[in-house]
């Protein structure tokens, strides 16, 4: 595997993933872009805002990249997150991964979102017009 | 001591560091770190789980903690 | 579903498809990406050539959208295979799609690879060296 | 009676239609079509799949051929 490009940034530019994955010994590329959606339980949402631990959350998914890359051989690797405040249909994540064969690039990029959802120091709160939720914060 | 806040961690305490060193009786690891925060912010028993990171790295409930650690406080990651 | 975007086209620009696939209803955007890899069967590919029955397979490409909006709740799909020469690295086909929660998203998209592969009629020739084979046509 | 061929069935005929108006016989199904094929050019039996279809659309065998019908030489698919 090639040095996977590890980020969190204040805005994603969706357009570059796949020069930054484009490889020769690749045949398919799976990419997973994460987007604010306008209503969350029924509720609108005008917008989502992330916090990130980042140093934490950067060997966080340094980690994941780590253990996919130990399921499935993988040529090349990007995440990357977005901090801040995201208004609807803006991408606040980034998953891509190119490898040889199509099954694993598809496993490793579900597993890494999967996983970067459970363990990675990022929380969002929820922006109604009337309050604010930090996800998942409550049973 | 100063611990970091993130989440709704800050919305509970009010800041985004805590200050232990003041403290008459410092919390000595992991689990009497959360024993206190429970105690002092009720807060805290509310969430769906809480973990504490030291030095950037999940902590054991029984690690001890040093003067020195940058110690974090993670309530229920939402990333993604 | 909002009405699906599908192309054959003589080159595919990957950096649109995301401007294509963003929809406020939509929380997960999932892409792949077909490209030519260098090594098949421990042979240096030099290129790929793409040769589609156009009218018939744009008819196939929208029978795997409806099938696959059958099966899970789409909000956008882009599906657009190239035909020509395709030197390595460069892509041959974009699947794309956009939906509520990432399940579905990744699901649907595997789904729709999986079937075009089987179903829609385009045929790949694989230019070696010294010889040119044409994929999947001898047992 | 005009038939298109692609992908390696342009190369099996050598060339990119074929035109089966000229024949005394001709075929009346996809049976009898794929019949014909496999008889005149035995590259055919050596694929790994063969279908037909007509005007646009898969076909079964016992699909009854037209004289105004677009039909399509079907070898096996490799798109992706």
């Amino acid at each position: 595997m090639k040095k996977p490009i590890i980020e969190i940034v204040d805005a994603i530019d969706t357009a570059k993933v796949y020069e930054e994955l484009s490889d020769a010994k690749s045949g398919g590329i799976c990419v997973f872009v994460g987007t604010v959606r306008d209503f969350t339980n029924n509720e609108t949402v005008v917008s989502l805002e992330f916090e990130a631990y980042k140093t934490m959350a950067l060997k966080e998914m340094a980690k994941i990249i780590d253990q996919a890359a130990a399921k499935w051989p993988l040529n090349k690797v990007v995440m990357r997150h977005a901090v801040g405040v995201k208004k609807v249909q803006e991408a606040v994540v980034v998953i891509g991964v190119s490898t040889a064969h199509r099954d694993a690039c598809f496993e490793a990029c579900r597993f890494m979102i999967d996983t970067l959802k459970d363990t990675v120091p990022i929380w969002k709160k929820e922006m109604f017009k009337n309050k604010t939720v930090w996800v998942s914060a409550h049973p | 001591m100063e611990v970091f806040l993130f989440g709704i961690a800050k919305d509970i305490v009010g800041k985004s560091t805590l200050d232990l060193s003041t403290l008459e009786v410092k919390p000595n690891s992991v689990k009497e770190l959360i024993l206190f925060l429970n105690d002092s912010y009720p807060g805290f028993t509310k969430l769906t789980s809480l973990a504490v990171a030291v030095n950037g790295e999940y902590a054991p409930q029984e690690l001890h903690l040093n003067a020195k650690d940058e110690i974090a406080i993670i309530p229920p990651v939402s990333g993604g």
